[in-house]
């Protein structure tokens, strides 16, 4: 199986899809002469031509809208927003409509529609362009909300999302497009990774790091450390934030007893305080300590390097959190 | 024009008319209708002479003030007044009220609330046909209110870039709820509004249901040529409120007395019919009678629906099954 | 002390500020003709004039933007979304320029603006003009999030909305505008109630409610009625979502080791998620019970009357929450 | 013009381009400026002419490519570099970055990198100076690109139907990112899109400083006298990329060479201060010498300065103490 990364694994995915089924296509800005402004379509256009690669003007709203009327007509448009910030001037198209059109019209109206949503922090591009505010698009029913952290999810993932009658934002961590360390066997070919269904991504006993997208590293690479003093956490992925699938979750709280959550977005009202809720009233029983969370500090992204990583998780983070609860 | 037409228009305009008559007293009356109650009154021309220009499988797609189109696209007016009193026998099963009538069937994509979202989704209805390669168009209906939204602008532009077969028809009534069109736009000639974005355009007398016939019958022709978008200013008064309980102190005295005594479009049609046509007063008068007892029938039909019942609420949030695939 | 309604009180606010600073003016759709579409701001146009109380064309993106821009020069902008729905339109200009600049710019910059936004479900609006959605607001560092559910707290919030040197959504329960049981004590004149300070509305040791806005009223209710099987509340009225004061539920809590949040949004990813998450992180040693959340059910809201209802809280759902914890 | 005059643009247009090619290397070669970099090169004669036609106390906004905006109103080169190096001393101790320049001393409110949303600031900036009675105007700076969106379309009318003293500057390069104004707009004269909302426009070479500042004075004349927002059309064009990164494999072959060789501005004013006000080729040496030592200035003192501290991030985040009441 070729490794590729998460950004080459998006790619086939969206290959392999418009090969596959004539009624998907591409459109956003600078995705098609350019090739996506992340290079996730490069190439595209000369393969499949302009009538399914197509550029548009910077109007998101429009972007959005267009794509779900597209959905509607029985197309299955893949949109890009260039990344997720952009989908803020786009979010009445996306929660108040692509989202609510199946529900309010009684299933007259499906619209299947991909948002792909390049997002996260890190890259020392200042407060309106360092988001990961993928909660408020989970908060509303109607709209799927996932986050792939490694290749082999991430391909499977946008083939369901692809595949799936209802709207799905597609929220990829930009941080980990190229890295090498998120390099993964991903299969050629077709393979599905369900919406909806939370992965254990290591095993462990001693506490359960609940996390999703870039946190899934970070609680790795915490995990290692931990490791190293005996204390083995079990990281589950959530992959999904729309609908949220906790029964992992619980399941290995239920073992350890002790849970951190990790998130990159900001912590309060945040994917976190969810997984708390949930997790302290569907395993009361179990809760020997606080849960914790990790997360992006509540303030705007600044663009200074040290500054702008300080307000985000890293694995001293969460190791002081699993520690605090040990 | 055949004088089967005619008359099939003027029997359309008496049932939006009569039909909404009902409607209000069926809201301010009987407290049977709820929520937002938009009526068209003073404006049935313009859909009856526009949707019947259209031939079958063209899309349709308007605002919140949707009775008129709903029924002149066919849908069934017990339906349609079972909606608007929240029964399950309503056209979205009572999901979505006066506002969000759909008949998909009759590819009529509904009435929507938010003010333009819906100009992007006709964008996202015509694409589809173009991309499909049908000569399929797509008729949009909305607001002077509505042309000052950014939906508007992104909308208009992106169906030129991309050379699409929308007929955007606005429905100038002069007034977005008590704001007239000289206090809300910059340019106040509306016709020029669709001329910004190099699109023909035409002002037509929404008041006369053949003017209306005519002129989207060039512009649809046009559009299915592949000449793009095509531009529609109804001139058209509403005589009611915005919606009920408006007062409209904001008229100036003595203008809505103008307009219905001078430019009423069934009283048009009815001058048109009697005179040139050949009708009698006894056949108008058949045909009125026959809509009051269709009207009553509906009354009937949805007073003695059931209500939506209450564990129905959550289907179709997400068409199909979770994780699954199609 | 006159007896005003939530809508007087906040009336009653505006006008005061506006007399008090010639820096405050309103703007907004339907603002001043019409005298605001829920008649807030009636009589305001004659008594300020229109300089002061200015309509605006249906563009919420500027209006959000523009106040912006105004409260940067030095004026203190009351602008209006004519409903909370319509803010989504303006997402971007209110969470990643209104609430970003003074952090951003280093504090070279104050954006000291007041988004009026009137929302709340239960009025048969159908699923896109229902909305709850002020978790979405508070989510963002920068933005002031606040939500009265008296008259008194809705008077004393706004004037300190208003003085404020940031920015502050104020969102306003539109189904508790003109409720006769939510008429309270006002008192003339000024008086402010700071933002970010929660309050207790009700004393009570068996268990603790977490609310605000209508929750607040919900909450009363299950009170009186749990009081009469001896059972004694304690009700926190939250005020403000963010900043988001609860030393005043975890002191509560530590008294009766049970919490029950009760909010009229979505639940999943809501307030109460949060208040969760933080009570038994800070409470830890004083859970006796799984903290317990009632909220919107997690679907669009439907037009139907008996329906839409049945998806929103209830004094039952919270009885029978509280009960369960007991 | 005066020669005094002529000559300070000179030294502003070197300035720009001097400091811009010093951040290339900073970037490219020395990594010291992160996230993203556009620069403004071949464009400085649409500040420095435009800002030159400005008086005291005239505001200033513009989108991210900002540096030739900031150093054209005065703000010291050392603290913007400083800035783009994410230093403490920088114009926004770090936080805002290249694209988030600011100088309210200088009535400069910055730059801003959500596409068009400054657009709407400047709007309220202006209705400011309205409400206050003053004089003064807002000149607002946005590309080609920019016109494409919602927010554009809603300010632009907003400030007409207002009648508010705002110039609007288009910057037409030709390209938004990679995308052709013939690609991205359905009006490819763009001086139609300002006239589209009766405003009076005018077509100007950019590459002329001495054309810009004669067109921006006459706007800014008519903006000050009460006839309200006034339009400008540059004709400019940037030889670097987007950003940088971007190889510009869009343009034709030629293109650039084109107006680098015929039009550049500098090249352009030189030439009439050599030939028509006998300006030696040593005076302008000494010009270019002077700026080439200010920029090394600049450079050593960014180099030299501390990054921002760590405890900084929550500064500024909410202006004021929370509830504390001004
Ligand atoms: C984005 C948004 N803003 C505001 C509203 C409230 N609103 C509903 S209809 C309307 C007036 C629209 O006027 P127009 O487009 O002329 O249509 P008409 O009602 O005359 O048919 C307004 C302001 C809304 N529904 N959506
Ligand atoms: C709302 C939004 N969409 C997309 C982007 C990404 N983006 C940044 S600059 C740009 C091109 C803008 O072009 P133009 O307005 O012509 O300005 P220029 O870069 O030529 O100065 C795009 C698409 C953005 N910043 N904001
Ligand atoms: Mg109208
Ligand atoms: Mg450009």
């Amino acid at each position: 199986m070729p490794r590729l990364t998460l950004r080459e694994a998006i790619s086939e995915a969206l290959r392999e899809e418009m090969q596959r089924d004539p009624n998907v296509f591409i459109m956003g800005e600078e995705v098609g002469e350019w090739g996506g402004t992340y290079a996730v379509t490069k190439g595209f256009l000369e393969e499949f031509g302009e009538r399914r690669v197509r550029d548009t003007p910077i109007s998101e709203m429009v972007i959005a809208g267009a794509a779900t009327g597209a959905a509607m007509a029985g197309l299955r448009p893949v949109a890009e927003f260039m990344t997720i910030n952009f989908a803020f001037v786009a979010f009445d198209a996306i929660v108040n409509h692509a989202a609510k059109v199946s529900h309010m019209f009684n299933g007259e109206i499906k619209a299947p529609v991909v948002f792909r949503a390049p997002g996260g922090g890190g890259k020392q591009l200042g407060a309106t362009h360092s988001h990961t505010p993928d909660v408020i698009f989970a908060h509303f029913p109607g709209l799927k909300v996932v986050s792939p952290a490694t290749p082999y999810d991430a391909k499977g993932l946008m083939k369901a999302a692809i595949r799936d009658d209802a709207p799905v934002m597609f929220i990829e961590p930009v941080p980990l497009y190229t890295s090498p360390r998120v390099r993964d066997d991903v299969p050629d070919g077709d393979y599905i990774v369900p919406i909806g269904v939370s992965d254990i991504k290591r095993e462990g006993r001693d506490v359960t790091i609940v996390t999703y997208g870039e946190g899934l590293h970070t609680a790795l690479d915490a995990a290692n450390q931990l490791a190293k003093e005996g204390i083995e956490a079990e990281i589950i992925d959530l992959r999904s934030l729309q609908p949220l699938d906790l029964s992992k979750a619980l399941a290995s709280f239920k073992k350890t007893f002790k849970c951190v959550v990790v998130e990159f977005g900001h912590g309060t009202y945040g994917i976190g305080a969810e997984v708390a809720a949930q997790l302290q009233e569907k395993g009361f029983d179990y809760l020997d300590a606080p849960i914790k969370r990790v997360a992006q500090a509540q303030a705007p992204a600044p663009y200074a390097g040290a500054l702008e990583k300080s307000a985000l998780p890293n694995a001293e983070k969460v190791i002081a959190a699993v520690k605090e609860i040990l | 024009m055949e004088k089967a037409t005619l008359l099939e228009w003027y029997r359309q305009m008496v049932l939006i008319r009569r039909f909404e008559e009902r409607c209000d007293e069926l809201y301010q009356l009987e407290g049977k209708i709820k929520g937002f109650l938009h009526l068209y009154i003073g404006q049935e021309a313009v859909a009856v002479g526009s949707i019947g220009a259209r031939e079958s499988g063209d899309h349709v797609i308007t605002a919140y003030r949707d009775h008129g189109h709903a029924l002149t696209v066919g849908s069934d007016p017990g339906r349609v007044l079972a909606e608007l009193m929240g029964k399950a026998t309503g056209v979205t099963g009572g999901r979505g009220g006066s506002m969000h009538l759909v008949d998909t069937e009759r590819t009529f994509w509904g009435g929507y609330g938010i003010v333009g979202a819906h100009l992007s989704l006709a964008v996202g209805l015509a694409l589809a046909e173009d991309y499909k390669g049908t000569d399929r168009v797509c008729l949009v209906y909305f607001g002077d209110g509505s042309t000052n939204i950014g939906y508007y602008h992104e909308s208009l532009n992106l169906a030129k870039v991309w050379n699409l077969p929308v007929i955007f028809i606005l429905e100038n009534n002069k007034y977005g709820m008590g704001t007239s069109v000289e206090r809300a736009s910059a340019e106040t000639d509306l016709l020029k509004k669709g001329m910004a974005y190099n699109m023909p355009g035409r002002r037509v007398d929404g008041m006369n249901v053949i003017e209306v016939y005519e002129a989207t019958t060039a512009a649809i022709d046009a559009a299915r040529k592949g000449e793009g978008p095509q531009f529609l200013e109804m001139q058209t008064y509403r005589y009611e409120g915005h919606s009920i309980g408006d007062r409209t102190r904001y008229r100036p005295q003595g203008e809505l007395d103008q307009w219905r005594d001078e430019k009423d479009p069934i009283a048009t049609l009815q001058a048109v019919l009697l005179n040139d046509y050949d009708v009698t007063e006894d056949e108008l008068l058949a045909i009125q009678n026959e809509v009051m007892a269709e009207v009553d029938a509906a009354a009937k039909f949805a007073d003695e629906s059931p209500d939506p019942a209450l564990d129905s609420l959550y289907d179709h949030i997400y068409p199909g099954v979770i994780g699954e695939v199609n």
